[in-house]
């Protein structure tokens, strides 16, 4: 199938990049790591802080690779060659969003549970932080995609990407911060999907011209 | 489409540019006047209760100047006349100095009497979100390369954000902040005496009116802008 | 032609049902995120999380506010006429903290009757008179404090 | 295997611009057009407009008796080579073609390619070391990984030196024989054979 061949493609793309897999997952360790030299090491409402460091490290993660979901490619002609190589650019943006996700959250997420355990946070909240995390970051995925496909070949994008996505970003914090909102995550991430893949392709296809 | 109405209107008012720009700098002058010199302390607050009389018009008219920049995205989505678009553009950075006053002069309100610079309360909030509105709206066009893009996003950016004018005017009355609910939309109670009524009024009066001289000098700024696009390209 | 056209109505069809199930998943969970502090009353039924931040407004009950010059602990009761919270308080209070004042704190929930406050912030009202007219209508009786 | 390209009265936009009109023309399998034009004439506009990246155009675009406006299925049977080299900078040009390989979702032996192009030496060379004449080989090797009924090709001739030219010639032959439609834009004075010639300053509207 075509459509994995891009995931793949992406995948590979992204690990033999300087900011691969790797890059993702220390992030978040090395924020973890900082953390009791700021704090200092008797703070007991660590398990609080935790959940929120986890979430900053996987909107830094997702905001600082973002040139690379539809830029890097637009800038190198790539773009050209995948768009004609497919028939419907919703399968293009869908494999893209697919694939920054995995590169970006995944990693992530398979450190919380190692890192969870060295703070002492219990395993019920570790297995709660990753549901929602599991459920939110994709939104977040697909509204940074969407705001950088709008941003295609803009010399100025960088400041405008952060000044949009941030706010975007608020609503996810603030429920993931929040143990039960899984389901309202989830509601997010679609709406987020809906929008972003319709703002994408509409840019893709203005900026294909 | 020809939209003689919206034309004549802006021609005729920038004929007296001149007369708003005296008009703005008198008003403003009796405004402060009142405001600082001629006009009673607050029975609680004291003196910090001036900072008021360049607050709350600020606030009003950030709002009022992002409902115009709605009203004209909403204009651009059904005329597709550029016009609005211009109209919205020269609006946008004028509202978010005026967000930007009303947030600075809340803030250094806000330490003397509640005991904090900023609170993340409802109200408080979404007159950020605003001003990230506006700053959003003006950087759209600046950074999207592609102006039919740009024109088309910028609009929809403008109509979304509407919604967070009447977040803002009832966040109040909706949810517990820690702002107080609007003084002057109250007409039973006395919540402000007369003697504070007038500079507030004046200072609002001056404000209007700076809006206005404001928004024809950026509009015309902004049709020379034009010019010099259409000539380069 | 007419491919192009089922294509977009399944396109719309099926985004539109995505939209209304996210729309009914956000807010059949949504919790009360939004509200910046409790009322007593509300935080009776509210749950807390006694490792959690929460805020507690109302008014200052009349004669509940009290200082311990020992432990230099502020103590007094929020009230909204219904349900009383007391409130232990260790440093600066603003200037405009009153008896029969507005009032929001903030600090962690001992339990429901109890906080021990981080910050106490004042609650301005919406009124702005001169003394001298607060005084006139004192006089009066007009003048009701809440 | 034969096949047709029919354009009839082009009429180009880009951003309520309009770039060139009235070009109507004709090309069947096994042959090769030349489209000339000065600088911003609009060459490169026509060939992303037979490749169906632009979509504001008035006329018809058919390729055999299908309009393209209508339905984009048969563009997969497009390649177009554009002016940026679609090359991942800090990848060898070995990966470089197995990403192309995984985008064209084929897996054909890439050793008869190398050898057509003469890149064989290159092939485990990062791209930042390459040539610019180099990288242009490299580029243009899209055309080989998997087959196509119509190439497009944006300026192929810059950067390339009279012995890669009469590469580039039998390359685009051999596609032409094999029942193959080839145009391409050219702004230099070598040029390879070709069965028809466009000239945009004709067209362009400036």
């Amino acid at each position: 199938m075509p459509f994995y061949n891009l995931i793949i493609r992406d995948l590979k793309l992204a690990f033999f990049s300087s900011t691969n897999f790797l890059f993702a997952a220390s992030f978040l360790i090395l924020i973890l790591i900082l953390v009791p030299f700021v704090f200092g090491t008797n703070v007991g409402s660590f398990s609080i802080l935790f959940t929120g460091f986890i979430w900053i490290s996987i909107a830094l993660s997702i905001l600082l690779t973002l040139d690379r979901v539809f830029n890097s490619d637009y800038e190198d002609g790539n773009l050209d060659t995948i768009i004609l190589t497919q028939q419907s650019l919703e399968l293009i943006v869908c494999s893209k969003f697919i694939s920054h996700w995995i590169a970006n959250c995944i990693p992530i997420i398979i450190v919380i549970p190692i890192a969870g355990l060295l703070f002492e946070v219990g395993i019920q909240d570790i297995l709660n932080i990753i549901l929602n995390v599991s459920l939110g970051s994709p939104g977040m995925v697909f509204i940074g995609s969407a705001i950088s496909a709008l941003t295609l070949g803009s010399k100025r994008a960088g400041i405008y990407k952060t000044i949009i996505i941030v706010p975007l970003y608020i609503p996810f914090i603030i429920f993931g911060s929040n143990q039960e909102s899984g389901l309202v995550l989830l509601g997010l991430s679609m709406t987020a999907f809906v929008f972003s893949l319709f703002t994408s392709i509409y840019s893709l296809r203005l900026y294909a011209e | 489409m020809h939209l003689k109405l919206p034309n004549k209107i802006i021609d005729s008012l920038r004929r007296m540019l001149p007369a708003f720009i005296v008009a703005t700098i008198v008003t403003f002058t009796v405004g402060i006047y009142y405001a600082i010199l001629n006009s009673p302390p607050d029975y609680l607050q004291g003196d910090s209760m001036r900072i008021m009389y360049v607050h709350v018009p600020a606030a009003w008219l950030a709002l009022s100047s992002y409902s115009f920049l709605a009203l004209s995205c909403i204009a651009w989505f059904i005329f597709r006349n550029p016009i609005f678009n211009l109209f919205a553009k020269s609006i946008a950075p004028i509202g978010a100095t005026f967000t930007l006053i009303a947030l600075v002069t809340g803030s250094i309100w806000g330490k003397p009497t509640w005991g904090t610079w900023w609170a993340w309360d409802a109200r408080l909030t979404s007159m950020l979100i605003l001003f990230f509105l506006y700053i959003a709206y003006i950087m759209t066009w600046q950074t999207i390369t592609n102006k039919d893009l740009a024109a088309k996003i910028s609009a929809a950016l403008g109509i979304i954000g509407f919604i967070n004018i009447p977040i803002i005017k009832f966040s109040v009355d909706w949810w517990n902040t820690l702002h107080q609910p609007a003084t002057i939309s109250k007409l039973s109670a006395p919540s402000i005496h007369i003697s504070m009524l007038t500079p507030l009024m004046l200072m609002t009066f001056a404000y209007v009116l700076f809006l206005i001289t404001l928004f024809l000098i950026r509009y015309k700024i902004e049709i020379l802008d034009q010019k010099i696009l259409r000539v380069s390209s | 032609m007419s491919k192009k056209v089922k294509k977009r109505l399944i396109t719309i069809l099926l985004s539109s049902l995505v939209l209304i199930i996210a729309t009914l998943l956000i807010t059949m969970n949504l919790k009360d995120n939004i509200i910046y502090f409790y009322s007593p009353t509300e935080l009776q039924g509210a749950s807390i999380d006694k490792k959690n931040i929460i805020r507690v407004g109302g008014l200052v009950k009349e004669d509940s506010y009290e200082y311990n010059d020992k432990t230099k602990i502020y103590s007094f009761i929020i009230t909204d006429n219904s349900n009383d919270v007391d409130v232990e308080f260790v440093g600066i209070m603003p200037n405009l903290f009153a008896e029969n004042k507005g009032v929001v704190v903030e600090g962690l929930a001992i339990d429901k009757k109890k906080i021990t406050a981080i910050k106490v912030l004042a609650k301005h009202d919406e009124n702005y008179m001169p003394p001298e007219v607060i005084d006139a209508l004192k006089k009066e009786g007009q003048w009701q404090e809440k | 295997m034969s096949n047709k390209l029919i354009i009839k009265n082009l009429e180009c936009f880009r951003e309520e611009r309009t770039i060139f009109q009235r070009l109507s023309c004709e090309i069947e399998s096994n042959q090769t057009m030349l489209v000339r034009g000065k600088n911003g004439s609009g060459k490169t506009s026509f060939l992303r407009l037979v490749a169906g990246y632009l979509k504001n155009y008035n006329g018809k675009v058919l390729f055999n008796d299908n309009d393209l406006q209508q339905n984009n299925e048969p563009l997969t049977d497009f390649r177009f080579i554009g002016q940026k080299n679609s090359l991942k900078d800090n990848l060898t040009v070995r990966k470089n073609i197995e990403m192309w390989q995984l985008i064209y979702h084929t897996k054909k032996d890439i050793n008869k390619i190398v050898d057509l192009l003469d890149i064989r030496m290159l092939l485990n060379k990062d791209i930042n070391t390459l040539s610019d004449g180099q990288k242009k080989r490299v580029s243009l090797s899209r055309l080989l990984i998997s087959k196509a009924k119509v190439w497009l090709l944006d300026e192929p001739l810059v950067y390339l030196d009279l012995n890669k030219v009469k590469l580039l010639q039998d390359i685009i032959l051999q596609h032409n024989d094999a029942g193959g439609i080839t145009l391409y834009t050219s702004n230099t004075n070598i040029d390879l054979n070709y069965d028809h010639l466009i000239n945009m300053d004709d067209y362009a509207i400036l």
